[in-house]
């Protein structure tokens, strides 16, 4: 356990999180922190409360104890949407784009904490709106460039395949320009080939614009490689946290994961 | 007991009527929303039609008369003199199973997987069709149904209830509609006859199944195809006994397609899912309804039933959005 | 692209087909609502007012040699219908509207007074327009819903050998316009006579009046009345069974009069009154014509049942006073092929004396009719009709009486005269 | 062959997201809109206006705000009739209490009002959703309706509860009342239908349609990424009301001129309503219109035609009609399940393709 409780350098700290539904606990007295830059990953088997973990943290769930400190500060009971515009973006396990939209409306989705023109604006369209929404739309074409996705700009979502999808669900994630990004499973379900280039996107992310990123993932040669630390979980309890190598030495971790993980 | 709360009994009492005539309404809906996830619009013209088909059997109509005398210039009105009501009521049904069939075949088949609101959409495009063609096929003048239900206030009950009140006070003894405790009989039977018929048939299983999980049902063999022309006579049958239960108070006429108003809040409180939601739902829209009308109803100018019955529903919606009965919502991402 | 410019004109122009030319005929259109939640209303109105029409053509060549045009719209009771049915017959000179529904009538009252086209809302629609100096193109003779109130009431005094004061009154009324016409009225008279009101509405449709009838048993009124429209009625009157209320004390407006208003309530509807302001069955020499040159003949507008019934009857009636009144314009003018400006002149100059009404096979239908420029109510008169459920048929009762002027002609002033101030209309003179 | 976007290239995104970023698209709507504008106030008479062009513009504003609110947020709302109820009211009380009042104002702020309104009904769809919503906003339509029926004040006390409409002139000419010429109140509703077309184009291309369309798609995740769904919810019935209480507005005030709320607004037409944007398109302005269009107009043809054209018997041509339109809602709902909008959609591109498909 070499778990570096060092909050000044934390973006994020979780401090003795407890989280149950109608008396079954999913989450029990977890802390553990993410420090700016970082890669962290966490991993655990099926039902180990990696997904409670992320709805905790983007505030989805609210915990019955604990305590989340985001950037150098607690945080109260906030909604989802207020704590978005803290600076947390996320993408789905299960992909959850907005169907009926193209991708660039998808990506221009994802601005939407950063841009506040008043209704009156937006009316009249010609001025204050349309600047913005072209300066916006020159952030979110960066990232079509850099997703490689200009081809799909104007095609509604729905009718991408699945590999797409979830590029597309990458994309308006890091349309936010978030502070710390949560990916749950982005690379579920994908073939080796779509696994390197997401692989490639999650690092390139993290070089060109320094986010910190929480992952999940099931994949442990994928998180061995890009993690720089990973936190263990299973049956909603913390059984380890380190770097990846000290982790995957660690023998409570193999007797609860490793060894039983593919079954 | 005081005739002030003998009063509020028979206002409970004819309220709790009342729900029972709405969830006869409501449970046509509630059926096919079951199975097959539709929102049925036209289920209050189905029974319309059905009503309306019925007394053409009895009174040995000649269908499209109209239609048929202006294209070829002839006279036809009736066939026959009439026929038995039983054997009327037989055809009906034959009819509805028809009508079933044919929706399954040339509209729900082609919308398979499609969004709800497209299904709601495409029975309302029915309801539409079916309206006119009830017409054309039977003429829009009103129409008397009699099938030999008893109606009119019970004496039995009045002399039994003018007992209850204290002495000396004034009091004419409780009013009930002997028509009102058929409906609620039948309502019984009908109800205790679908749980029969879900729980100890093949079909009725079937039927279960579906509304448990599509996709499983599907997996094992259940021809979704069938299950959708037996759910739809079914709430076809309903709709007849609706039909009717309300037709033998106003004569069968267009108006009657619009006892479907009457059990919109009923589903929104019992749930769209759930029988035993139609009835209970029916019930306590019924009471609430008349007991808010009468206490509350003078001092605001009467009339409140209409939207009273919508606000109850949304004030018991606020606490379970999904319906006292209906499936929980489980929200996750 | 050429395509869609050519569908886009076939549309135009079938849509166009609604307004054709102006013909040479009287113009007679006819706004029925043969479909719809009110259909079996209208549907032996319709009736009624078509076949004398061709009962005209055939007979008679017409009114005054000039040929009838006849035109139906249907409006199914639908307002915005009843506007596109106007519109599109107005453009062919026709001569009066029979709008039949208190939302087309209201529409049509300023619009049809700009077009000059008098409208003809017999016994329905705005009552005050029986003030002519304000109301130039609107008539609502034989009588009005206050006219209808206060001779219910008078009718219930009789009853009561002439005082009511201890009495009870209810009425039952459609929540609509229409339904609270007659509240202002038998307000009035209860202050008069001294009988106590209670209101009781009923909202649309009116398939669910537990409330209401429970609230009639217990408290006992002395009289019903009803202001009933479509579904209503006939559950109204069965409710009114049900509670095993004395049917002779429930009185209906003319609007809740007709047999499928009592039929499907069977034998409890035994009793049962309403008002009417025409006779009622077949009994009169007119139905041998029409059965002669409209029924065998295969003209008739509906499939002959529908004879002598109490809403065919008033369709004929209605029907028989507008041609009286495009005679006695023929007669004003001097013209067969009159316009619509003339018709009003006829509508307002028309007298129907007993004679008139023998002659045109009608003897003892209606009361003498006599309009005028200050009233286009005409004499306000009407029977009371009670039903006779095993025979199936409606007697009347009464004489046809006229209204307490004083407090119905009081009201109209007022309305009348609110409606001119609201709409900067300065009354015409009438001398 | 004609109609092609080859050679229409972009070089900005301001080009790039215009509302009709296809050249020969834009002629065509700017020369319509100038036809509508220039031609048609020449050309048009009684009948025109009031059968069939008044109708069919107020109805788009009301189709044009449902489908806000229902098309673009997914709230499924039956309250329609008694939203319009509510613009209709205000206006004639507005018209009536303040007689020196322009009548542009007058059906603004009678938008206005039905928008607070609409905020208020529009409070249980933070909690109920999709069906169990549509029937809730049953209670919105039930109550209006019968508030404007009970309460006199509404109808300043007039005996049976009709409200008519007084004359009213903008720039001298009569826009209300039986004395308005057609072109007046035909150029009248056109400027408030064509203005706030393209206000709701710009608010539903912008952030705020995102907002709603997120919500619309999947509202768990729109609030994770930052969509507050209660300003987004309640924006969608304020500004969708807004839009049905301004065509109601219109619809009394400069259409029918008289009304009575359980006649004029009744359920029926929030059905009516609702029919329009499913047919036209959820989600599509131009469905807004063509929904409406093909709702209203669609039985004033078949009338024409077949009483008209064949000279039937009217009440069986009625019976047809209603049997031909549901029909047709079946048959275009299986043809194209996401309404006339998109049909129009794919041919046009089938179009662009022309003559060489592949």
């Amino acid at each position: 356990m070499n778990t570096a409780q060092n909050t000044g350098d934390a973006l994020l700290s979780l401090k003795n999180i407890s989280l149950s539904f109608g008396g079954v606990k999913a989450l029990t007295d977890i802390s553990f922190d993410i420090l700016k830059g970082e890669i962290r990953a966490i991993i655990g088997p099926n039902g180990a409360g990696k997904s409670s973990m992320l709805n905790v943290i983007n505030g989805f769930y609210h915990p019955q104890q604990g305590e989340v400190w985001f950037n150098g500060s607690l945080r109260g009971p906030l909604k989802p949407h207020e704590i978005a515009r803290q600076g947390i973006a996320r993408t789905f396990q299960n992909i959850a784009l907005f169907k009926g939209m193209s991708t660039l409306d998808n990506l221009m989705t994802g601005r939407i904490t950063k841009m506040n023109t008043n209704i009156f604006w937006q009316a009249i369209w010609k001025g204050k709106a349309e600047k913005e929404e072209l300066e916006h739309r020159e952030k979110v074409e960066h990232i079509i460039d850099f997703l490689e996705i200009q081809a799909i700009r104007k095609t509604p979502v729905g009718r991408l395949p699945y590999g797409l999808q979830k590029r597309v669900e990458l994309g308006r994630a890091l349309a936010a320009e978030s502070k710390l990004l949560l990916l749950d499973e982005p690379m579920a379900g994908m073939n080796v080939e779509e696994k390197e280039d997401m692989c490639r996107f999650v690092l390139d992310v993290h070089e060109e614009f320094g986010t910190t990123i929480a992952l999940i993932e099931h994949d442990m040669g994928v998180v061995m490689d890009i993690a720089d630390r990973v936190v263990v979980l299973d049956y909603g309890k913390k059984i380890g946290d380190g770097y990846p190598d000290d982790v995957r030495a660690d023998q409570n971790v193999i007797d609860a994961y490793l060894g039983v993980s593919h079954d | 007991m005081s005739p002030m709360i003998l009063n509020t009994i028979e206002v409970i009492l004819n309220g709790l009527m009342a729900g029972v005539m709405y969830a006869l309404v409501a449970l046509g809906f509630v059926l096919i929303f079951k199975a097959s996830g539709i929102f049925n619009y036209a289920q209050g013209v189905m029974a319309l039609f059905a009503a309306l088909t019925l007394v053409g059997f009895q009174t040995g109509q000649v269908p499209f008369s109209h239609l048929i005398n202006v294209v070829f210039g002839t006279n036809y009105h009736h066939w026959s003199s009439g026929i038995n009501s039983f054997l009327a009521i037989l055809l009906t049904m034959l009819v509805m199973v028809g009508l079933a069939w044919l929706v399954e075949r040339v509209v729900l088949r082609h919308l398979v997987n499609q969004e709800q609101i497209i299904l709601f959409m495409a029975t309302i495009g029915l309801a539409f069709f079916m309206e006119g063609l009830g017409d054309l096929m039977w003429g829009a003048n009103i129409k008397v149904l009699d099938v030999g239900l008893p109606s009119g206030g019970s004496f039995w009950w009045e002399d039994v209830t003018r007992e209850w009140a204290s002495e000396g006070s004034e009091y004419y003894g409780m009013y009930i509609d002997v028509l009102d405790v058929w409906a609620a009989g039948i309502a019984i039977v009908l109800v205790i006859a679908l749980t029969i018929f879900s729980q100890y048939t093949k079909t009725g299983r079937a039927l279960r199944a579906v509304a448990d999980d599509h996709q499983a049902a599907l997996t094992v063999g259940i021809s979704l195809r069938t299950i959708w022309v037996v759910v739809w006579s079914i709430a076809g049958f309903v709709a007849l006994v609706a039909g009717i239960m309300w037709g033998s108070k106003s004569g069968i006429q267009f108006s009657l397609s619009l006892i479907a108003l009457k059990a919109l809040p009923v589903l929104i409180l019992g749930g769209f899912t759930s029988i035993p939601g139609a009835i209970i739902g029916g019930l306590i829209i019924g009471v609430g309804e008349k007991l808010f009308e009468f206490g509350i109803g003078p001092l605001i100018g009467g009339a409140t039933e209409n939207w009273f019955a919508y606000v109850l529903a949304l004030i018991f919606l606020m606490f379970r959005p999904q319906g006292l009965f209906g499936d929980k919502i489980i929200e996750r991402v | 692209m050429k395509l869609k410019t050519l569908s886009a004109a076939a549309i135009a122009a079938t849509m166009a087909l609604g307004s054709g030319a102006v013909s040479a005929d009287l113009t007679f259109p006819s706004l029925s609502y043969r479909t719809g939640p009110y259909a079996p209303n209208g549907i032996p109105f319709a009736d009624g007012y078509a076949d004398y029409f061709t009962l005209l053509n055939e007979r008679d060549g017409g009114i005054g040699g000039a040929k009838i045009n006849f035109i139906e719209c249907e409006t199914g009771y639908n307002t915005e219908k009843g506007v596109e049915c106007y519109e599109s017959t107005k453009g062919e000179g026709s001569l009066v509207y029979q709008p039949l529904s208190t939302g087309i009538t209201y529409q049509l009252i300023p619009k049809a007074t700009a077009d000059g086209i008098p409208v003809h809302s017999m016994g329905y629609g705005r009552t005050s327009a029986a003030n002519g100096k304000i109301f130039s193109h609107i008539f609502n003779y034989p009588g009005t819903y206050w006219d209808a109130a206060s001779i219910i009431v008078k009718h219930i005094l009789d009853q009561e050998g002439g005082d009511a004061s201890d009495k009870t009154i209810a009425l039952v009324y459609h929540n609509s316009a229409y339904g609270k016409e007659p509240i202002r009225t038998l307000e009035e008279l209860s202050k008069k006579h001294g009988f106590k009101l209670t209101l009781l509405a009923v909202d649309h449709p009116g398939q669910e009046q537990k409330s209401q009838w429970l609230q009639i048993r217990r408290e006992r009124p002395d009289y019903v009345l009803m202001w009933g429209w479509g579904v209503m009625n006939q559950v109204a009157i069965q409710e009114a069974a049900n509670i095993r209320y004395p049917m002779d004390k429930f009185i209906g407006v003319w609007w809740s009069s007709s047999e499928n208003d009592v039929i499907p309530a069977g034998d409890g509807a035994n009793g049962y009154k309403a008002i009417n302001f025409h006779g009622v069955g077949d009994g009169f020499a007119i139905y041998d014509d029409i059965k002669k040159y409209v029924v065998d003949a295969g003209k008739a507008a509906g499939d002959g049942t529908n004879l002598g019934t109490v809403l065919y009857n008033r369709g004929m009636y209605a029907a028989m006073l507008a041609a009286e009144a495009a005679r006695t314009a023929q007669e004003i003018h001097g013209v067969a092929d009159i316009t619509p400006a003339q018709m009003r002149d006829g509508m307002e100059a028309l007298k129907i004396d007993q004679a008139r009404m023998a002659e045109l096979g009608l003897a003892n239908f209606g009361p003498d009719i006599n309009v005028s420029c200050e009233s286009h109510g005409g004499p306000g008169q009407a029977a009371i009709q009670q039903w006779d459920a095993s025979a199936k048929k409606w007697t009347l009762i009464t004489d046809f009486t006229g209204a307490d002027r004083d407090v119905v002609d009081a009201l109209i002033a007022e309305d009348s005269a609110a409606f001119a101030a609201e709409n900067n209309i300065t009354a015409r003179s009438c001398s | 062959m004609f109609y092609r976007e080859s050679g229409d290239f972009k070089s900005s995104y301001a080009a790039d997201q215009q509302t009709f970023p296809i050249k020969f698209d834009r002629i065509a709507i700017y020369a319509f809109v100038a036809f509508l504008f220039l031609v048609v106030p020449f050309f048009i008479n009684d009948y025109w206006e009031k059968s069939i062009i008044l109708p069919v513009l107020v109805w788009s504003l009301a189709a044009l705000g449902l489908n806000i609110l229902t098309g673009y947020c997914g709230q499924v709302s039956l309250g329609t009739g008694g939203f319009m109820a509510v613009g209709a009211y205000a206006s004639y009380k507005l018209t009536t209490s303040f007689p020196e009042m322009n009548m542009f104002l007058v059906i603004i702020m009678s938008g206005g009002i039905t928008a607070l309104v609409g905020i208020v009904f529009g409070l249980p769809s933070l909690r109920i959703k999709g069906f169990y919503l549509a029937v809730a906003t049953l209670a919105a339509q039930f109550f209006l309706v019968w508030l404007f029926n009970k309460v006199p004040w509404f109808y300043n006390y007039s005996a049976s509860g009709m409200i008519t409409v007084p004359e009213r002139t903008v720039f001298g000419v009569a826009v209300t009342g039986s004395n308005a010429p057609p072109w007046a109140t035909y150029l009248f509703c056109l400027i408030f239908v064509v203005v706030f077309a393209l206000i709701a184009r710009n608010l539903t291309r912008g952030r705020l349609g995102r907002s709603w369309m997120a919500i619309r798609d999947m509202d768990i995740a729109a609030e994770i990424i930052g969509v507050a769904p209660l300003s987004a919810k309640l924006s969608a019935f304020a500004i969708s009301s807004f839009y049905i209480g301004l065509s109601g507005a219109l619809f009394f005030s400069i259409y029918l001129g008289a009304a009575e709320p359980t006649e004029a607004f009744g359920i029926d037409k929030s059905f009516l309503v609702l029919f329009m944007i499913i047919i036209g398109g959820l989600g599509s302005i131009f469905g807004s219109f063509i929904g409406a269009a093909f709702m209203f107009l669609l039985p004033v043809l078949f009338k024409n035609i077949m009483v008209g054209g064949f000279g039937w018997p009217t009440d069986m041509v009625q019976h047809l009609i209603f049997m031909l339109v549901g029909g047709l809602i079946m048959f275009f709902l299986i043809v194209e399940p996401h309404g006339l909008a998109q049909l129009w959609r794919v041919t046009k591109e089938k179009l662009r393709l022309w003559p060489f498909p592949h």
